[in-house]
């Protein structure tokens, strides 16, 4: 890291950065946790249709108070609401929309991404745990664009973005753009290219915490986000 | 704001090009959508590949498309037409392409296509003529013949109610093969009798949600 | 046939026929033509459920007059209604029923029917007229039973009930029984075994114009219907 | 008459047998058809092959099946349950086994099931784990991963209303697997909160029509 010491995103402005590039009118996936945030932080007026894999276009914010109506949750279990204009359907043609190309963007978290966009999200090689894939590698491989979160690196500072994925794999060359704390980053042909990076954060830098190569993309920025 | 309502018939089928592959919903004139497939004539496309139930009906529609001279070739379950036989003409003269599919692999073909199925295996037509060329393989003894998905590069679809979103519902059996088509093509154009207000559709009875849907225009 | 002429069915008494055999509370595909008219006569007791494979589930009689909704018809493009309890779905679900063995009986006509119960009823052999095949194949190939109606013999006299069939197949193996104008036939392991045969028809003239051999049932009896 | 109604949950269940395949519907606790798996106790199964998303939640329905030992194997996408971690300690303890599947190809292969599919290809799972195995085939360039039915002795599912035919409306994010678990199996019974009149569901807005229901028991 540089010696002006960078100043990393928090985990909404994460969220935040990346609910900034939706586009207008697009079918979105949000995957649970980190993702699920983005859909706090939508430019007022940008009309988005989130879709649930467990049946639910058009999939509003959590409910008020007193509203809330148990049989309406979204794929992490939580209470949500539907918009005018929302749909519900069997799970069967929820994954047929993710399957068949229809859902223009998922985002997801990720234990690790690769270099080629091979993403790792649904295992670690804990003995101990039973091992639960969901809807992960059906939203990896069926999605139009996937689009990451996660944190540049481990708790330990070991590097999240890898050269090979040391995790089991969800799908292989998904991954179109990764939002970190640090950096926003995209998966090409040439390699990984660095389009946004925090303030006090360079080139040099952020290659230290990440594997494979960076490029820095002629017209890069500085990535920012409100406090939120 | 998402507003997938179009003008008119010309906006409803810009841009559709030359050689494109037309999914045309509809059993017999049910749930037709004439007047889009109609409106193919004046954009001046020929050399079309129409996927439909049936290869047009009387004089309308895909039978117009064919007395024009504009299909080069028809994917269907059953193209035998009422008077005037546009189609058999047609065939009978050399000058049209038919490939003859199973109504349920028909569908079943515009599902996997829709669902980002690459192929399945289907017990319809096994053993039969309409196997030849394709692969066979038996599952618990039984065989199946390998089908594969039937992509349109455009959809023509008939509904009857559509809000802003493109959410549809349609009437009795003028449903059939509308909704599998509206999921298998890279563009969905639909013709309604009516637009209603975003959330007048009844979120548990939308057949078909809008997310399949690209365009939508009003034919009264 | 012998000498005491017999005297066949009529098409409509053919009909009549098969429908006494309809279970009560089955799931019934009726094939274009012939099949359709067993429609007519379900006795008063029992409740069908008719199934049409543009998608409809508990499709009822002709409507009245002025009562005809030209989106309501069946496969065989005629207007039709809906009991109380029908639905509509569309044409993907419609084969779904047939393919995945929940339809119970489908009742079809046929060109041939071979001596172990092949099918051929899509197609002559006729160059001059494009092919047609319809639902017949997921029908033959799909339904749970499947039955056939037709009359015994072309209007030359040759049999339709053939070794092996000389018209291309519908599907394999498929057919259970058999209505004729002449006899009822069930297609067993043991080869074609006669149910029932019209007054004043003995095996050896019921053979006389069936290619394949007709073993008779110990507890075979008089093929009769109604007037109808 | 045609009546698929059924007395209590006893004579739901009856006839279910050891071994058995059975579908569970639901997402988490919604729209899970807890009364009828829990019913599956008294009748006194066990070694029970349960097809879920979920292996349990909590301490009821399939988690309490887990716990009093009559499941051998759970076939789902998601086994993490929340406290009392029933599937956990059973899975720990070697007592039961996993088959993990994607959870769209879950959905998939209980259709190819109901829809008389004999397999098909998806490009879910392929280069993973989860692939090995199976055969994986390129179509258009891409890899696919051939899958299989799964279909039920039983499937248990839970509606909001159904008529005496077996017609069946759910319930908003309540829909979720129970559609495509009724069409895969060879006995589909149903809790539902409500039976009315035959003709009072819309025809328009049945989702799943009588054809896929045997027995119908009404669990307030």
């Amino acid at each position: 890291m540089s010696e002006n010491a960078p100043k990393p995103l928090s985990r909404r402005q994460m969220a935040w950065r990346a609910a900034q590039d939706i586009p207008e009118g697009a079918y979105v996936n949000l995957g649970i946790g980190l993702p699920t945030l983005c859909g706090d932080y939508i430019p007022k007026d940008r009309e988005i249709v989130f879709h649930s894999e467990n049946g639910i276009l058009g999939m509003g914010p959590a409910p008020a108070k007193g509203q809330e109506d148990p049989d309406l949750i979204n794929a992490g279990k939580q209470l949500v609401t539907l918009l005018p204009g929302g749909s519900y359907f069997h799970h069967n043609d929820a994954f047929l929309m993710i399957r068949g190309g229809h859902i223009d963007l998922a985002l997801m978290g990720a234990l690790e991404v690769a270099a080629n966009g091979d993403l790792a999200n649904w295992i670690t090689n804990d003995p101990h745990a039973p091992p639960g894939v969901g809807g992960a590698m059906d939203l990896a491989a069926g999605a139009k664009e996937v689009r990451i979160l996660l944190e540049h690196t481990t708790k330990d500072g070991a590097p999240r973005i890898k050269q090979t994925c040391s995790y089991p794999l969800t799908a292989k060359e998904c991954v179109k753009r990764i939002y970190t704390n640090l950096a926003l980053i995209d998966v090409t042909r040439d390699g990984l290219v660095v389009r946004e990076m925090v303030e006090g954060l360079d080139l040099a830098g952020l290659q230290e915490v990440t594997e494979p190569k960076l490029t820095l993309a002629d017209d890069w920025k500085k990535l920012t986000a409100p406090t939120v | 704001m998402i507003d997938k309502r179009v003008r008119d018939l010309a906006a409803a089928v810009a841009g559709i090009k030359d050689g494109a592959t037309v999914l045309c919903g509809g059993f017999g004139a049910v749930g037709e959508p004439i007047a889009l497939t109609e409106a193919l004539l004046p954009l001046g496309v020929k050399n079309l590949v129409i996927v439909a139930n049936n290869a047009g009906t009387g004089e309308i529609g895909i039978a117009r498309l064919i007395k024009e001279g504009r299909v080069r070739k028809v994917i269907c379950s059953y193209p035998r037409t009422t008077d005037p036989r546009e189609f058999e003409a047609a065939y009978k003269a050399g000058k049209i392409e038919l490939e003859l599919v199973p109504q349920g692999t028909l569908s079943e073909r515009l599902r996997a296509a829709g669902a980002g199925i690459g192929g399945f295996y289907t017990p319809t037509g096994a053993g039969t003529n309409l196997a030849e060329g394709k692969e066979t393989r038996e599952f618990d003894g039984k065989p199946y013949v390998l089908e594969k998905p039937i992509r349109g590069d455009v959809a023509l679809i008939r509904a009857l109610k559509a809000d802003r979103w493109g959410n549809l519902v349609y009437r009795k059996s003028a449903r059939n093969f509308n909704p599998v088509m509206a999921m298998a093509a890279a563009l969905t154009v639909v013709e309604v009798s009516e637009i209603v207000e975003l959330g007048a559709l009844d979120p548990e009875a939308i057949v078909t949600p809008g997310i399949f849907v690209d365009r939508v225009v009003v034919v009264r």
